[in-house]
Order: C-alpha cells, then structure tokens, then sequence
C-alpha cells in the first residue's frame, strides 16, 4: 500500500462525505429545525436526478440540469409540505412516519409511471471530466468539484441557520412553533420555504450524484438511510454536526472496504479474509454510528 | 436537640464560569419547615436537584439520617424517602390525575414489576391516591387527564405525588407558584401541619407563605448561604432586605 | 378613550368540554385591566382567545377596530398584541439575545423597544444574553419572556402570571415596570397578588366559571367580591 | 363496553370468520392471506408494546423478526437434513417441534433483545429509532455474508414443522395455530399495558423525569417493554418462517421494520388490537391492488396518506374516537 | 387443451425493469402464436423482489388459480425460495432467469427446467473468452453475496492468467471510489465485474470517469439492454459473454429483435429473449401434449423443440440449456443506439458445471 493510494482514498471517503451532506443537511434541518422526520427525503433526491437527467437530456447543458432539479425538487418539496406535512406538524412523530412513508409510495410509483422503469443517463459535463493531477495523484476532476461544492453550502447553511435573523426565527419556531406565531411570525410560510430550502439541496444533491451514479426509481432510500445514520451521528439540527457526520461516514465506509480485508488478510488466508472483510466493511458504519451513540447518546454536536 | 434528618456539607457546583452553589451548608431538623429563599438563579432549584441526585455535585457531601448518600443515584435517593415537587410541574399528561398519583402510590411500594393485575381494581391503590387528591384540593379532578387541567390546578397534582409518595423529607420548589390567592391559603395552612409527617425544605418566593410557616430561613444569594435564621431575623437582616426582600420585609 | 380590545360573549371549547361561557372584557388605549378569578376559572383560556391561540365558539372579539375571529395567529400578534404566556415559554434551546431578536419587529411609533432597551429594564438579561435560556434561572426566563413580548412592540402587553416565581425585589422591579409602561401601551395582566393589581389596575374583571361576573375600578372591589370569587 | 372493545372482538371474529368461510368453499389462498394478516398483526401488537406503550420507536424489530424467522429455519433444516446443529460444546440436534420452536425463536430473540435494547436506550428520541436501525442493519448484513445458513438465498423449510398430531400444512389448521398465539400474546400484552408494569410505562414514556423522582428508573421500565416486545415479534417471525416455509435475510431489512411500524401507525399506535386491523388492512390492500395494475403501489401510497391526514389514531381511532386510556 | 401460467416476477421497485421484460418477451410470444397463444392464460403477479412475496404467490397461484406451469423468476434467491415447494406440488416450473447451483446439481427435479442457463455460465465463458482476449492480470469483483461469490468461481474456473486483486463488494453498494483506486493500484491489465442493475451502472461510470483506460469485461447482466442505455458510452468497447445478443445471425432472432423493437419501441434484453423463448417452448410443447398427461408433457418440454432466438438450445440431463455463449462487445449503432455486438464465441454446446451431480438421465 502506497501513501498515494491512502491519500486518493482519503480524498473518495471526502467526496462521499460531502455528497451524503448534501443529503443529510436539507435531513437535517427539517428534521431538526422544524421536529419532522421526512422518510420521503430520498424521492426529493430522485426528483432531482431524474430533472437532471431529463433537462440534460433536452438541452445537453448540465448547468441547465443543475438549474432545473434544483427547481424541480424546491416545487416538489414546497407542495409536499403544503399539501400533507403542513397538517402533521401538531402531530406525533409517528403519524409523520406514515405520511412519508406514503409518500414515498406515492413518488416512487408515479416516477416509474412517467419515466418507466429502467435507468435513466446523465453524464459528466464536459468541463468536468477526465482527471485532475495532484502530485502523483490523479484524481477525477468531477469529484473535487462535488467536494468543493458540498464543503461551500455547508458554510452557506451554517450561516443561514446560525447567523440571520431567518435562521433564528426557524429555531424558535422548533421549540415552540405557537409562541412563535404568537409573536407575529408566520411560521407557516417560514417552514415552506425551510422544507423546499432542504429539499433543493437534496435535488442538488441527486443530481450531482446523477453522472456518476444509476437514474433510477428507488435510488433515494439506500442513501436516505445513510444520511439518517450521518444526522443522527453529528446531532440533530446542527448543520456542522452533519458535516462532520458525514465526512466521518464517508471516510469510515471507504477506508473500511478498503482496509479492513487487507488488515484480515494478515491473520486469515485471503479468500476468506475478502469475505469477512467486505461484511465488517459493510456492518463498519452502523457499528461505528453504535458506538458514537453509545459514547454520546446526543451525537457528535447534539445538545 | 434531636440529630438533623438531611444535613449538607460544602455542596459546589459550577456550571462552566457560573458558581451555582458554592460551600452551601445547611440542614434540616425533624419536624420543621426549613425555607430557602433567594434571588431569582441564585441557585436554590440547583441545590435541589443536587440533593435528590439530579445532578451530581462538583464537591461537598449529603447525608441523610447520618449516612452519606452521594453515591445513591436520584431514583435510589427518591427510594429512601426524599420526595421533589418540580417548580414546573411534571405530570403524564396522557394519564388522568388519579392514575398520575397511583402511580407514586405504587412506586413507593416498590412494586413496579407486576404484569398481571389491572390497577384500576386494585382497590388499596386507587382508593389512597384518591385520598392525596383530596389532600390536595384535586379530588373533584380525578378523572380529568392531566393535560386537562389548568396551571394551578397541575401544581396541586403535582403536589399530590409528592403526598403520595410518603416520604421522610420533602423538598419542594415553590409549591405555591401558580396558586391563586385562596389555595395559596389553603396550601400554608396544609403545610403547616404536614411538617409533623415529615420535615420540609421549602424553596419559594411567596414571602407571606414563608414567613407565616417557616421554623428557619436560609438565605442563597450567587450559590452561597448569607444568612441562617428565624423569621424576625431574617426579616431584620439588612443585606436580606437588599439583597431579595425588598419593602416586603415590612 | 379609544376601545382597543373588545370581548363580547365569547364561549370556548377544549375538545368536548366548555372553559368559556360568556366573556365580556374590554380594555382601552393605554388602559391597564387585571382579569381576577381562582384557578382553572378560565382566565387563561380567555387570553388564549384574545391571541387567537384559541378559537372561540362564539361571540366577537375585536382588537384596535379589527375582527379577529378566524384570523391567522401570527395576523393577530401583528395587530399589535405582545403575549407574555402562562409558563413562560421561552424558546429553550435559544440564546437569551436569539430569544429577543427571533421576536423583534419595527415599531410603527416613535420611541420602540430594543434589545438595549429591554436590557436596560432587565440588566440580569445583559449578563446572560448568550446563556441558552433553557438554563436560566426560573425569573430569569420570567425575565426573558417580557422582554421579548416588548420587543414586538405591541398596543397591548398580556401579563399571564409574569411574576410567578419571582423574587420580591424583581417583582417589585416588575410591577414598577408595568407602571412606567402604563399609559404607553395597554396592559392585561393576570395576577395573584392583589395588593399589587388594586395599585396598578384601572378596571378590574372577575370571572368564575368561564364567565365576566363583575367588572369595576379596583377600589369598589368588596371583601365580599374577593371572598366570593377570588376566596380571600 | 366501549365502541372500542366492541370493535376489536369483531375484528377478532371477522378473522376467525373470514378464515373458516374462505376454507369450507375452496379457497385455501384467502386462508394464507388471513393467516399472514394475523402473524403480522401478532409481530405488530408485539411492537406496538415498545412503540406505543413505551414510546420507542424501534426500527430494528425486523432483527427479531428474523431471528425468530431463522431459529425456525435453522432447527428445521438441520432437522430435516438429520445434521446437528452444532457438535460443541455439546451435541445439540435440531427440531421440527413447533413449541420447541417458538421456545427458543423467543428466549434467543430475548437473550439478543437484552444488550441491543441496553446500549439503545442510553439514547432517546431519534437517536433512538436509529441506534436501533444500526443493530438490525449489522445483523442484516452478517446474515446475508454469512454462508453457513444460506446467506442471501436463504434457508428453506420445505415442510412445515409439527405441532402434536395437527396437520400444520392444512392452511385452516396453520391458521388457528397463529391465530391462537395472536390471541394468547394480545390477551398477555392488555393485561401487561393494564397492570402496574403498564402504568409505570405509561410514565416511562411521558414524563421519565417524575418517573425517577419517584424512585423507578425508566431504563429498566422501557428496558422489560423493549425486550418483551421483541419477544413477541421474534414468534411472530417464527410463524412468518413456518407459512412461507423460507427463510432469507429479507426479513431482517430495514424495509421490514418500517413496514412493522407502518401497520402499527396505520391501525393505530397504542391501541390492543391497532396493529391486527393495519395488518388486515394492508395485506388486503396488497393482494386487491396488485391485481389492478403494475403500479398498485402508487394507490397503496395515496390510500395511507388519506388515512393519515383524516383518521387521527389510525383506523381504529377514526371509527372510535379519541383514546379512552386515561 | 387450455393452459395456466402463473407469471410471478419483480414488476415494482428498483429491480423491475429485468422483470418487465421478461414478461414483455413472454407476453410477445404468445401474442405472436395467435390461437394457439390465446388458449394460455398468464396470470402475472409482482414479487416485490422479496422471496417471502414469491412463496406466497405461489402458493395463490398453486390454490386458487390452479395454474399448469410457474414462472417468470429473475433472481435466484426469489427462486431458492419458490421452486422446491412448487416442483414438490407436481407443478412445473420453468425458468425465464435464475438458474441458482443448487437447482442445477443434487437438487436438480424432473419438473423443473431451465430456459435460461445456469447462473456460473456467462461468468465461465468471460473467464474462457478473456484468454481469448490475451488478459493476463485481472482485477475480479462482485457483490458478497451467493451469486456473487458464483460468479468470481465461474470466471476463475476458466481463466487461465493472475489475478491482480479480488473484491467482494456490499449488495446494493453504488459508490465504488475505494474498489476503483484499488484496482487503479494493483497493476491489473483488466477488470472483470459482476455488478447487475444500478450496481454496473455506476461502477462502469465511475470507472471510465476515473480514466485508467483498463479493459472492462463480465457476464451478459452487467452489460445488457437495461444497462447500457443508462451509462452511454462509458461502456462502449467493454466485453462481455452472454448465450444471447440482439444481432445473432438467425432469422427467429430477427424476427424476435424486429417485433420486440415494433412493440415495446426499446431494443429487447437477453432478459426480453429469455422470457421469448419460455413462451415458445410452452407452445411447443402445448402443440404436442395436453397438460393434464403429466408425463407427455414433460417429454414435450425435454424435447425443447421450438425455434429459439439463441440458434440452437436444447437440454442437458439437469434439464439446463446446453447451448452456446457468446463473446460480445458494447458498440455504438449507427443510429448512435448503445448497444452488443457478437465478436466471438466462448462456449459451445456448453454444459454447466455442475449436471454431472445431478442423479437424473
Ligand atoms: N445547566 C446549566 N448550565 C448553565 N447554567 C445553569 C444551568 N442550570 C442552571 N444554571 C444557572 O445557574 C443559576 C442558578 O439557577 P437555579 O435554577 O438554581 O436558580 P434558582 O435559585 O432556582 O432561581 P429561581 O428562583 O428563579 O427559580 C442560574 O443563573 C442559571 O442560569
Ligand atoms: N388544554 C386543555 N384541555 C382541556 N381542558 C382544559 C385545557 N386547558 C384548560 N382546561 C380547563 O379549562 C378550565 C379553565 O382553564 P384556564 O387555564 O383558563 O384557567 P385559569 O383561570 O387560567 O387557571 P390557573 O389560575 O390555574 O392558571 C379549567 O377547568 C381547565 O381544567
Ligand atoms: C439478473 C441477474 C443478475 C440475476 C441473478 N441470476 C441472480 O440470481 O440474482
Ligand atoms: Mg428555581
Ligand atoms: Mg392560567
């Protein structure tokens, strides 16, 4: 094993951290800012891929494809709080569990129903592929553009949140959505334009992901669940908690498919040491995200 | 004079830069209302939460009945006979009043482990918590669930639990806040006989309460006690008056 | 003077049970009114009604010449009302100054409250202003939930039991506030200690039982009314 | 009695009904429809003592689910194949006994119930419903990369294992079997909710503060309702396992643990018989639109939604009202 | 006589597009045949792609529906789960996909056939071809789950040349950043991969994304029609082996592909073929016997006497194809359509691995 390789996969564990951001932000602050548990987070972030691809597809611009999932998922995320989750707020956690459940149903059928059920093509943009060289590395040039960006909304995000006016009414809204209306804010509208904030960045997030992954119906949840696993590690509602969750995450994951068949090939014959590698590498985040609450029950910055 | 039921020594707590208790030493006899007044933060709910096992101290020691209890975590302590009331009530919402209480009746017996029996026909169960409820003005409310009930009448629930839970010593924080005028009455004169079932280390800022029931006073301001005393002491103290009082000294 | 405030009959509902029966309550331009009764009489559930927390199921209720029947929380808070609520609720898991900026509007007249300005009334909260307010002591967070009340520079100012749990000396600072702002705006305020609401109070309101059964300055309040209705 | 009580006996009976009609004219498949209804409503109820009573949101009862699932599968095949189960430390032969079965679907799930719910419950909340996920995940996986019990094709049964001289392959027969254990575990858990255990869980979960105040540690409250109910859902997987007669790691995915919380949320979370009647309702909202188009799970989605914006309290709570359970 | 097929498959969800053309390949050969096509009633049902779904709908199709013949699995664990019941219940099964070791070998039933191949054979015939090919160094990788570890066993069984490295990856994984820069490292001179559905797409798109420029190569799953759409020329020039390709020189071929394309307006898979050729061997067989002669028709089906769009087909002793695979490559149509084109031939007459453990003649 040669640093260069340690580093390049350093650098994939940072990519796929950033982009599990991206998901887990827009998680995290509908989850923590306004108390709601959204499951159907990951078809905003089908929305997104598959706008993309679609819009990519009729112009042949990816800026455009951005543009357009971005909005795609912003007005599906913006009719999904109006239409259903604006009237669970009062409600108990679990009846936002079968909504969004629900909807997930709802979004991944009707998905297939327009789109049909094979993937979908989305390539890399142009200016963007081929590889950029860093020292002896060569590093796809279009995952250091995912990085950058992810690492960029984060600042923006924790901004906004902890830094405007908006950001602490959202926050006061979460503790008491009442009395906040009861000052003079219309909380309401303030939460619409919070969820489809989230839900852009899921879309952003889907259509990143989009030229590098499969378009396809059902795309949303595996990774749903991984940014459940990258909130729940850098505590609910703190957008630096999520960064650095997912950046944990996204490390942890790479570096434990990589290393950890190597490490058992030490103490087992190969075969078998791949094998029981690959299993620990894929238990290696739950194990890991266990631990972290077990050592704090709130996450790494939860309160 | 008889050995002190629950007696503080040197209790500390900081929470970062804040000293919230700081060398509190204090006491509390058989059969007396021992009050603790005090500013607004200067700690008097955290020396509570700190006695019951809440939260744990920085340095000092508490003993109750001569043993220390500092290693007893706050269900242990509750189990040899500290009883709270929370100066905000904490209630089941979802319960109604009487089984809110039944479950401290049930608690103190040490019996929570039973599977099989439904408690609404355990007659020794409802029938004693209905008796606190009386005991607390809320009898009426019984069956009401506690989300139902309006502020004054959540601190009578509140202060039926505590009852309920028969306990060698009472610590209780502001049991008056919230009541209006007429239960307030009604409530001094309730504790002025309930110091004789046990003794009642009495937080709250209603001056007229605690001047006509208490047997000591102790002052906290910023974490530390500044005076210890009678009433008319207490009331003559002229940092007191500065300091908390005010023109209620008069 | 002008009618701010108007109720006219109003009966509320929790679910199936009735809490109001008949509210009449009326507060002018810079008037302070103290609505009396014991506990659970309905005193709260009437300002609920006047928030728009609550709906009522009938009557009217107008505030500064509006209708607020049907009318969004957030609508009604803007025509001017500044709710100080029973139990304070402050927003826990917010700093002492976020409290006080998430609820600070522009005033519409000269002279609005700010943050220095409430921090002048209450300089406890100048020294906490980046203490989570779920940490603050119990009158700290009394403290916190007038000051950010004010800082919607309301018309009128709710007073829900804000000296519950207050030391003398800061109740006395309170009280002393509620004069000094007395005549700037309207003032409805809740109180146990009637000692203090007979000084400040211009008219007073009894209810028993989710209905206005008497109304008068405070000195013509009797031993008898405060025997009969408030048990002392 | 209440609409309530009224309700859940005819919902009882209705199955019982639908089952022993569905059998006398022919259709032995509307038996295995009713019979799967009934072991999911059992899993449900079992959840429903954590979720609803306890207020833990588990989305790791799929892990009980299987393990119940493969103590059936694994004692069986060994059985079937006359292999032991294992030579060391001692000899111990596999079974076809269902009792033996259930026996030890439940104490295992138990005994692995025990650490999962002591670590998770040092969390709350959210952390809560994930820290659980986490668990069931790691046995996911191990499951599906560990080959000695078929690893992700599964373990199949074959026959279905034996109770006495029942013939447990008569749909009918199978179905009173499940149906009687659904009947045993709810009559256990009422009594459980309504007993002192219930109220200090009630506590346990609305207000842990005043619980502990009062000398109870909620661990140990939500622990026993956390372990119990486990034991519930690791029976029901048994059962799962007998009327597929398979096994496989799907049953310990996430997707089943969602749908578990779903039928419960969908009857009506705390409520005695809320899992059994979302069971009933979802298996035949499965079976009836699958039939009607490729895409049945887009109604399915718009028919949970309805029920979720109009029916506070699940279904039960929309033909009974509020919750009467003061 | 009249016939019932029960059609169980994944029709929902991620997996659905293999299933769907499955039954679309099906459903157009029955249409084709006319009468003798409308005497079949296909009942199809959707598995959800869970295996306890799959049982339950057989025992429906078994009881209520009272169908002939089952079929329509794609995937192999879905099939461990169905086929032993229903083969035990004197129901015949024939399969359209999964073709799982255990089916093939000890537990190999006369009522069960295969019209697909056995799972390890496309895996042997890119491990055959890639000597073939002049590969030397290869890097193998497939998901940690049974067909996975099949898989990497076939192609190993054949290839002759080192192995640089060999990877399980996690069922479903769609990052494989860490496996690339590993095979990046390794100085492979190739990278052979099992990855079906979204797993191949995203790898076959990050791994030309990542610009090393190696070879690619696998089964037929991982380069077919419900994959090659989606990944655009990222796979053009990749090898791959299947019994099956859109461009097999035969005029039942042509016909299939012309009809298929009319239809459903996309190019058919080979799982499209697969589901074509089960329906034309139930016709034939149909064409000879009457079901309710068990016996017959179990004659008519080993004789597997229809004009397949592979070319030739016929049974082994297992009652699995022996027929032929061939090496494909990913090419541009001239109308810019993604898609296989036959370079060679790895296998003939193949038979799989392992009927020789199958007691039956
Ligand atoms: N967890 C905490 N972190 C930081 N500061 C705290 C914490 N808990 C309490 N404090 C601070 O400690 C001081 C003492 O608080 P405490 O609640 O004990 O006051 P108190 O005497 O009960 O006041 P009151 O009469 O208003 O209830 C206050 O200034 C409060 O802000
Ligand atoms: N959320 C609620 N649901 C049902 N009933 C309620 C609710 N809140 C209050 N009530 C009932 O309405 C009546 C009036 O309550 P309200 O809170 O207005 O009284 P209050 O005069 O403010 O009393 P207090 O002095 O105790 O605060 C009481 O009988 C109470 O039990
Ligand atoms: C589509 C194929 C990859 C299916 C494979 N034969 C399986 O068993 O899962
Ligand atoms: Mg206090
Ligand atoms: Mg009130």
């Amino acid at each position: 094993m040669t640093a260069t390789l340690l580093i390049e996969q350093l650098l994939n564990g940072l990519q796929f951290g950033t982009m599990l951001f991206l998901m887990a932000a827009g998680l995290t602050l509908v989850f923590g800012v306004m108390g709601l548990i959204n499951l159907a987070h990951g078809s905003l972030y089908m929305v997104g891929a598959f706008a993309a691809a679609t819009a990519a597809a009729a112009t042949g611009n990816f800026l455009f494809a951005l543009v357009a999932a971005l909005a795609a998922a912003a007005l599906a995320g913006a009719l999904m709080e109006m239409l259903v989750l604006r009237r669970l707020y009062r409600r108990d956690h679990l009846d936002q569990v079968l909504a969004t459940f629900a909807l997930i149903l709802i979004f991944s059928e009707g998905t297939r129903w327009v789109f049909g059920s094979f993937p979908l093509y989305l390539d890399v943009p142009k200016a963007l592929a081929g590889t950029v060289r860093i020292g002896s590395l060569s590093y796809p040039a279009y995952r250091l553009a995912i990085i950058v960006i992810g690492v960029t909304t984060a600042i923006g995000l924790w901004a906004l949140i902890n830094r405007t006016r908006l950001g602490v009414q959202i926050r006061a809204g979460e503790a008491d959505r009442e009395m906040i209306a009861a000052l003079g804010i219309d909380i309401a509208r303030l939460y619409t334009i919070v969820f489809a904030l989230g839900a852009a960045l899921a879309g952003l997030a889907g259509a990143l992901i989009g030229p590098i992954q499969s378009v396809q119906v059902g795309m949303g949840e595996p990774v749903l669940i991984m940014a459940f696993v990258v909130v729940v590690i850098g505590g609910i509602g703190s957008i630096k908690g999520a960064l650095a969750g997912a950046i944990l995450v996204g490390v942890t994951d790479t570096l434990g498919r990589f290393l950890l068949p190597v490490l058992l090939g030490t103490v087992m014959e190969p075969s078998a040491a791949t094998a029981v590698g690959s299993a620990l590498a894929s238990m290696s985040i739950y194990i890991l995200m266990a631990l972290i609450l077990v050592w704090r029950p709130t996450g790494l910055m939860g309160s | 004079m008889p050995d002190p039921i629950l007696k503080i020594t040197g209790l500390e707590k900081s929470f970062g830069a804040l000293k919230a208790t700081s060398g509190v030493t204090l006491d509390l006899f058989p059969g007396e209302i021992h009050a603790l007044i005090g500013p607004n933060g200067a700690g008097k709910s955290t020396l509570i939460k700190q006695i019951v096992g809440e939260i744990p101290q920085d340095a000092g020691t508490i003993a109750f009945e001569g043993q220390a209890i500092d290693h007893l975590d706050a269900a242990d302590r509750a189990r040899i006979g500290l009883a709270r009331t929370f100066q905000v009530s904490q209630i089941a919402p979802e319960l109604s009043a009487l089984k809110n209480v039944m479950l401290a009746v049930e608690a103190r017996q040490g019996r929570v482990f039973r599977f099989f029996r439904p408690v609404s026909r355990d007659l020794a169960l409802t029938d004693a918590a209905m008796a606190f409820l009386y005991d607390a003005g809320l009898g009426e409310r019984a069956t009401m669930r506690a989300a139902d009930l309006s502020h004054g009448e959540r601190r009578q629930l509140e202060f039926a639990m505590a009852l309920a839970m028969k306990p060698r010593v009472f610590l209780m924080d502001e049991p008056m806040a919230g009541l209006s005028p007429d239960g307030s009455k009604r409530m001094t004169a309730f504790l002025s006989d309930l110091r004789r079932t046990a003794p009642i280390l009495l937080v709250e800022h209603d001056m007229e309460a605690v001047f006509a029931l208490a047997d000591r006073i102790s002052v906290l301001v910023y974490g530390r006690v500044i005076a210890t005393g009678t009433v008319a002491e207490i009331r003559a103290n002229p940092d007191v008056r500065t300091a908390y009082l005010g023109d209620e000294a008069a | 003077m002008k009618t701010l405030l108007d109720l006219k009959g109003v009966t509320a509902f929790y679910g199936a049970s009735q809490a109001l029966f008949g509210v009449d309550l009326d507060v002018a331009e810079g008037e302070v009114v103290a609505l009396m009764g014991r506990n659970g009489m309905g005193k709260t559930t009437t300002v609920r009604t006047v928030s728009a927390l609550l709906r009522p199921r009938e009557g009217a209720i107008t505030f500064a010449g509006h209708a607020t029947r049907g009318m969004a929380i957030h609508r009604v808070a803007r025509l001017g009302i500044g709710l100080v609520p029973e139990g304070r609720r402050c927003f826990a898991p917010l700093s002492v100054e976020e409290n006080l900026t998430a609820a600070a509007r522009a005033s519409d007249r000269p002279g609005g409250w700010t943050q220095t300005r409430v921090e002048a009334l209450f300089p406890r909260l100048a020294e906490r202003r980046s203490q989570r307010a779920s940490t603050l002591s119990g009158g700290e967070q009394q403290m916190l939930a007038i000051g950010r009340a004010l800082m919607t520079n309301p018309r009128l100012l709710v007073l829900d039991e804000a000296t519950e749990g207050l030391a003398p000396v800061v109740r006395q600072e309170i009280w002393a506030a509620i004069h000094q702002l007395k005549g700037d705006l309207a003032i409805l305020v809740i109180d146990k200690t009637l000692k203090e609401l007979r000084q400040v109070a211009d008219r007073c309101f009894l209810i028993e039982r989710g209905r206005t059964v008497w109304t008068g300055e405070p000195a013509a309040l009797t031993p008898e009314l405060t025997d009969r209705y408030l048990g002392v | 009695m209440t609409r309530e009580s009224l309700l859940n006996i005819a919902v009882l009976a209705g199955f019982l009904a639908v089952a022993i009609i569905a059998s006398l004219s022919g259709q032995p498949y509307l038996v295995t429809l009713a019979t799967k209804a009934v072991i999911l409503g059992l899993a449900g109820v079992g959840l429903n003592l954590a979720l609803g009573y306890g207020g833990l949101v588990s989305f790791g009862h799929a892990a009980f689910f299987g393990i119940g699932g493969y103590a059936a599968g694994i004692l069986a095949s060994a059985a079937q194949n006359y292999e032991p189960l294992m030579t060391w430390p001692m000899e111990l032969a596999g079974t076809t006994s269902m009792p033996i079965i259930w026996a030890t679907a439940v104490i295992a799930a138990g005994l692995i119930a025990l650490p999962i719910g002591a670590l998770s419950l040092r969390t709350g909340g959210v952390h809560f419903i994930m820290i659980t996920l986490a668990f069931a995940q790691m046995i996911y996986y191990f499951a599906i990369s560990w080959p000695a019990y078929g690893g992700e094709d599964g373990l199949s049964i074959y026959v279905r294992n034996s109770l006495g001289a029942l013939d447990t392959m008569d749909p009918l027969t199978f179905f009173l079997i499940a149906f009687a254990l659904l009947l045993l575990v709810l009559a256990l858990t009422f009594m459980a909710t309504r007993a002192r255990f219930g109220l200090a869980l009630a506590m346990a979960r609305q207000n842990p503060l005043r619980l502990t105040s009062m000398g109870v540690r909620p661990f140990r409250v939500r622990l026993a309702a956390f372990v119990l109910s486990a034991m519930a859902v690791a029976l029901a997987g048994a059962l799962y396992a007998d009327l597929n007669r398979f096994v496989s790691p799907s049953m310990l995915s996430w997707q089943i643990s969602g749908e578990l919380i779903v039928l419960v949320i969908l009857g009506g979370v705390g409520r005695p018989l809320g899992p059994v009647i979302g069971a009933a309702i979802f298996v035949l909202l499965e079976a009836w639109l699958g039939h009607l188009t490729d895409y049945w799970q887009l109604p399915l989605g718009l028919v949970l939604l309805l029920v979720v914006l109009f029916a506070r309290g699940g279904v039960i709570g929309l033909l009974t009202g509020r919750n009467a359970n003061a | 006589a009249p016939l019932k097929v029960g059609f169980i498959s994944t029709l929902s969800g991620g997996g659905a597009g293999l299933g769907i053309d499955a039954r679309d390949g099906f459903l157009l050969a029955l249409k084709q045949a006319g009468d003798a096509g409308s005497e079949i009633t296909v009942i199809t049902e959707d598995d959800q792609q869970k295996p306890e779904i799959g049982v339950q709908l057989a025992d429906k199709m078994i009881q209520s529906d009272k169908v002939d013949i089952l079929t329509g699995i794609i995937f192999s664990n879905i099939a461990l789960a169905v086929v032993p019941a229903a083969v035990k219940q004197d129901k015949f099964y024939l399969s359209v996909n999964a073709g799982p070791s255990q089916l093939a070998g000890k537990g190999c039933d006369p009522n069960y056939f295969n019209v697909a191949y056995q799972n390890d054979n496309q895996h042997e015939a890119m491990g055959e071809y890639s000597n073939t090919l002049g590969y030397k160094n290869a890097f193998i990788l497939a998901p940690n789950y049974p067909a996975g570890k099949d898989s990497l066993n076939g192609f190993k069984r054949f290839y002759k040349g080192e192995l640089a490295g060999e990877n399980y990856v996690k069922l479903g994984q769609t990052d494989f950043a860490a496996e690339i820069a590993q095979i990046k490292a390794s100085g492979a001179d190739s990278v052979f991969f099992f990855l079906p559905g979204g797993m191949g797409i995203s790898f076959i798109k990050q791994f030309s994304n990542a610009g090393t420029g190696l070879p690619m190569m696998g089964p037929g799953f991982s380069f077919d029609q419900d994959v090659l759409p989606a990944v655009g020329d990222a796979a053009l020039g990749a090898h791959n082996a299947a019994q099956w390709s859109p461009d097999l020189d035969n005029p039942a071929n042509k016909a299939f592909v012309e009809a298929f394309e009319a239809e459903y307006k996309r190019l058919p898979s080979v799982y499209a073929s697969q589901g074509y050729d089960t329906a034309l061997l139930i016709l034939s067989a149909q064409a000879k016997a009457d079901i309710a002669d068990h016996d017959a028709y179990h004659a008519a089906l080993k004789a597997a006497d229809f004009p397949t769009v592979r070319g030739s087909f016929r049974f082994g002793n297992n009652q699995h194809p022996i027929q032929n695979f061939y090496a494909r490559e990913v090419v541009k149509r001239d109308d810019g359509v993604v898609t296989n084109k036959i370079v060679g031939t790895a296998f003939e007459d193949h038979v799989d691995a392992y009927a020789a453990e199958c007691p039956m003649k």
